[in-house]
């Protein structure tokens, strides 16, 4: 069995060799010991209440129960910006127009700004390779807006991602070589590290604090504002099948895209729905559901905030008030008969036997013109 | 004889031609359709009247000079003054200056070259709209035409600011690319340079408010060429530029928004001409020798200048030869300033 | 009835007539007879498709057929910022920080923005006295979401509303006497005018272009930075309501808030569905339906762009596939029988039949911890 | 006599008692604790030592003087001279520039003034931490500490800038409030004017960078109060600013970024002291008359300043009373730089 748990003092040995084969690209969990150890126990502080729930770091483990061993972590930091300074640029644009000329110029500009700070961000998705698969990446990703729904006091309103921006395979930024590199006199993957350890305040000291004109830079650099790396864009695509939009904020350093959604509007947090457990020792017959529903799974989460679990089971165990849990799955979960447990689908599989209710009020929709 | 005096409504299509047979870079300053010529050189002929008025620093004057072959009649160059850069608009600049960026942690310092738009010039004395038959370059008739304007402010000083500015060309290719505009000003403006240039010459200045970026510019983020090119004069405008230096202006830290071509700044009361000028009373001269110089007479509207030669200026009296005297328009006796070339 | 329809030529002097009883603070619709028949003339070009329905200016009439009078107007801009610069200041923060001092402070700061252009603005509403409540207001307002629905590629995904700002009896803006009369030197109420002419090259001319630093304000300007007028507040209410937000961007002259939303995310263009017209002779009977849906109100419109009219019907006559129109209703909507028309609910009554399948998921919510 | 010497770490309770007896202001260029004074000191000592060697103008030299009664032994004022400001950090200052927005249609011009963040300043020479017993304003020996540094500069002038700088205390007042932080600094510092000064002159200006707004800032945003005191020197300054000017040394366009004190800036080569300045062989003088004058001798460490009657300095020997020689610990023939008092 698959399980999302808090993460662990003796995952430690598992994270390093994720964050090692992850390679550069993934700043916020570089592979350094010391720092994941000092990431593990600050989560470990958070779900242990032993720091504010609103200062805390969320880092959830996917456990594989046959092999005892986290393969994969996600996570969610409540607030950026509290101990340091939070960098992007926002996009923005500067209009300049002269009427009398018949000229009308719009130029596209880079503003830096703070603007995230006190939000909350899900960052640190890792996934081991011998997991891959199988919607092992989507259950990381969506547990976290599960705990986000179960939570939302303990975070902000709006909740952001950064994605990698665009690079080559040497790690070579496009936007950095034209702008960053100019003002910092160091590579990319320098910068990137020292900004990934917390190192911050070398960008209030060097990094241009006025607008930059994108004109004034060349097209690949320009190119790639607001672009993700290859190998982020199924990531991205998840992150906006979830309703994160892009909204003009940027990496300073790659030009990454920001993107964001309302907690209220993420479709995890939409779709979820409440169920009564029941605890059943046989499998439902296939024949209780229509084939199409049989193939879908269901993400079932706990209510505890220290002891938060999410895994998956078939969507023909939900009934229309209740759900049927096997014993292992009722205590990996550490619920009882009778408790209320959370569910959403964990994929969008355009219908499923909890939804299909919602879905048909938009079965009459008519194209008109 | 060469003689500068104000422009008239007659000079009107001489100082066409000549706009014309220039390169395109004069129209900032001096317009080339006729109508809108027409409406300058009447402008100046109205700063002249008024030169002798009540008129406070506030008022802008432009004046506008020719050069005439007396011996001719031909008008051979021009040349003005703006008592009052930006005359009541601002009067825009890129202000060259530097930030560093230090990481004491890193043990980095960058110096970080950044352009901001100025306005800090508004309101100088300008030398403007200097244009001439490029046979005479480097003549002694060049010096003439522009130091007449020296001499026209010595003589005319309360109308004048404490600061005069002038703007030199900046680097274009020969093929007619100016390096700064493509790197910069073409993204805001939309058009090319010779067609802001013009605008920027025949109208309001409300244009440039509306187009031009607000921010400062990093310099670092300019193509190189326009790097190469900030505060360097354009090679045509070597005589004009030594001319300049010699009266002691000097290029300081502003540069023209258009080709970032230098801003030559001087205080006016430490301009060669005027500090060294003199004023006196107008002698005859037998003869042709003597040191040559610059020799203005008349106010306002009769304001003419020639060079002539000088035999002596001692005790106030300054004997040039007659002829002088009637390229002048001025008799024995009159005041005279002369100022040595 | 009342029926919403496009503006015509001939109402000219009850736009006036309302433009006049408004008074100041309706920058866009002056009491000024040739601005506003410039206005009922660009509407016109508009709807007859003489200019291209993305330099639009969409404005609806409420008609009470009665009275054979126009006794309301609103309106929808296609595009902001075409000819004319459009600014507003975006409210952003600056977070300055010193780790080695142990200090972080942020700065609220007033950026000027031009990122609002080309987006579609929804504008000018005025309603008049006699035919204040009842709901008015809320079709006026709402019927542009239809319309918005309808024709959604002639304007921006999102659209946004200016609300007005704080400013006292006497057309005092405390944040225009603190920030903008230090560089315009006139009476908020003349700037505010010049800038509803579309006079705005001054605006470009005389605003200070460098972010302002809210600390520096005094606190009764900084106190008004995107709060609205209380006259505004109704119709801040109802935006809200319709999902709109606001998002940081102000008015440049009085720091009144702009609200916006993506157009699927409208409520009214959400919960909007379709039915079949059907034409009923007699009024249905009273216990053919419940008396809670009994008292709410339909909107309906047509799906014509030059002739585009909405009206409300009671929600008993909407059926799960048809709704049946009285002949007199369908004749002012210009529909016939077997026509499709697209209908939403007038008021948030919580529930009505069309929707109540959706609200449904929702019962089942608890409140956990 | 009155002797300007290098300070010695044996000066450190001397200066500290002077600092503790004058106001907070001086912190910024003169820490107020034992250690950090210390350290100072003995950076000012290595820099003494290192004056003489190969050093560049990249590198800096902070250089410090005490100025010492003879008689009685006693360190009565200090001061110090940064042969490059920032020392390799930026140097910050407001650079208060004018912009003028005016609309051509509504006929509207205003002047509107900025403070523009300016590191321009960084690696001018700054005259610094002048501190002195309040007793002596205004005196003999007063005039002495504070030109000792520029007969200094005179004796080692490559290793100094072709600019110097001094910044002025601006105004506070006299229950300790500043207008300007009040109105600007403190909403970005968060902490009160003497703890940022003080934090200023003691830690690395990482600080400044982290905290200081970066964009421009409007002066009609300013308070009343801040306003009147953009560029205005604090009344205790009074003399030190008549003597810096005196010596040639100009406000500009430059402020103080934490009170808006003016920044005073000069030529290196046109300040008084060292134009007027002569070198000469020592020789004795039988009698204390004669025109007064700063005398120093001798080079890096053993630079020594004082100020005598001088009888003569023709053919350039220059005869002072043998005391003087003693108090510069120098000997007839030894070589020696006066200036007029």
């Amino acid at each position: 069995m698959l399980i999302i748990r808090p993460l662990q003092d003796n995952d430690l040995e598992a994270l390093y060799a994720m964050a090692q084969s992850a390679g550069k690209g993934l700043t916020t969990l570089p592979a350094d010991r010391e720092l994941l150890q000092r990431k593990i126990r600050h989560a470990r502080d958070t779900f242990d209440q032993r720091c504010a729930p609103e200062a805390g770091l969320y880092l959830f483990a996917l456990e594989d129960t046959e092999l005892q061993r986290c393969v994969g972590i996600s996570g969610i930091q409540a607030r950026v910006g509290l101990d340091e300074v939070f960098y992007n640029y926002r996009l923005s644009v500067t209009v300049n127009a002269s009427r009398e000329l018949g000229v009308h110029v719009r130029t596209p500009t880079l503003h830096l700004s703070n603007d995230m700070t006190d939000t909350s961000e899900i960052c640190s998705l890792l996934l081991s390779d011998s997991h891959r698969g199988g919607g092992n990446g989507l259950l990381l990703s969506r547990c976290r807006f599960m705990f986000l729904d179960q939570f939302r006091r303990h975070f902000s309103e709006k909740v952001f991602a950064e994605m990698r921006g665009v690079s080559d395979k040497e790690g070579r930024s496009p936007l950095w070589d034209a702008l960053g590199r100019q003002f910092f006199d160091m590579d990319f993957t320098e910068a990137d590290m020292l900004s990934g350890l917390g190192n911050k305040s070398f960008i209030a000291e060097l990094m241009p604090k006025f607008p930059i004109y994108l004109p004034m830079l060349p097209d690949e650099a320009r190119s790639v504002i607001g672009r993700v790396h290859d190998n982020t864009a199924p990531a991205l695509k998840m992150l906006q099948a979830e309703g994160f939009n892009f909204n003009g904020m940027v990496d300073i350093f790659d030009g990454g895209p920001v993107v964001e959604a309302f907690v209220h509007n993420i479709r995890t947090v939409r779709e979820s729905t409440d169920r009564i457990v029941m605890i059943r020792s046989i499998k439902p017959a296939v024949d209780q559901v229509d084939e199409q529903a049989d193939r879908s799974e269901i993400m079932v989460c706990n209510g505890s905030f220290q002891n938060f679990r999410v895994t998956t089971v078939p969507a023909n165990c939900v009934g229309i008030e209740t759900i049927s849990l096997s014993q292992p799955v009722a205590s990996a979960l550490g619920v009882e008969a009778g408790d209320r447990v959370r569910l959403a689908p964990l994929k969008d599989t355009g219908r499923n036997p909890t939804y299909s209710r919602r879905d048909a009020d938009h079965a009459g929709r008519s194209s008109r013109g | 004889m060469w003689l500068v005096r104000p422009a008239q409504p007659g000079d009107l299509k001489a100082i066409l031609a000549l706009a014309e047979g220039i390169g395109p870079r004069l129209s900032s300053t001096l317009p080339r359709k006729d109508e809108a010529l027409a409406a300058k050189i009447e402008q100046s002929v109205r700063a002249f009247q008024n030169a002798g008025g009540t008129t406070g620093p506030d008022e802008t004057l432009r004046f506008l000079f020719v050069l005439e072959n007396t011996d001719t009649g031909d008008v051979r160059g021009v040349a003005g003054i703006d008592s009052s850069a930006g005359h009541g608009q601002p009067f825009y600049n890129y202000r060259k200056d530097a930030l560093i960026h230090a990481s004491h942690e890193l043990g980095v310092s960058n110096r970080v070259d950044v352009l901001y738009p100025s306005h800090a010039l508004t309101g100088h004395t300008l030398l403007c709209a200097f244009t001439i038959d490029p046979e005479l370059k480097g003549s002694e008739a060049f010096e003439l035409l522009s130091r007449a304007r020296l001499m026209f402010i010595a003589s005319h000083r309360p109308l004048f600011s404490d600061h005069t500015v002038v703007e030199i060309q900046g680097v274009q290719t020969e093929n007619g690319e100016v390096p700064f505009w493509d790197s910069l000003g073409r993204h805001f403006f939309n058009m090319d340079f010779e067609t802001a240039d013009q605008h920027s010459g025949a109208l309001s200045k409300t244009f440039i408010a509306e187009l031009m970026p607000p921010n400062p510019i990093y310099v670092t983020l300019l193509t190189p060429e326009a790097q190469a090119a900030l505060g360097q004069a354009h090679e045509k405008t070597r005589a004009t530029y030594e001319l300049l230096q010699r009266e002691g202006f000097q290029a300081g830290a502003y540069l023209d928004i258009f080709d970032a071509g230098p801003v030559l700044e001087a205080r006016t009361d430490s301009l060669k001409t005027i500090v060294s000028s003199l004023s006196g009373k107008l002698h005859g001269s037998p003869t042709d020798d003597g040191e040559r110089c610059l020799i203005s007479g008349g106010i306002q509207a009769q304001f003419r200048c020639t060079v002539t030669s000088m035999q002596e200026a001692l005790t106030g009296d300054i004997k040039v030869p007659v002829k002088a005297w009637h390229c002048l328009g001025l008799d024995a006796g009159d005041s005279v300033r002369v100022s040595p070339c």
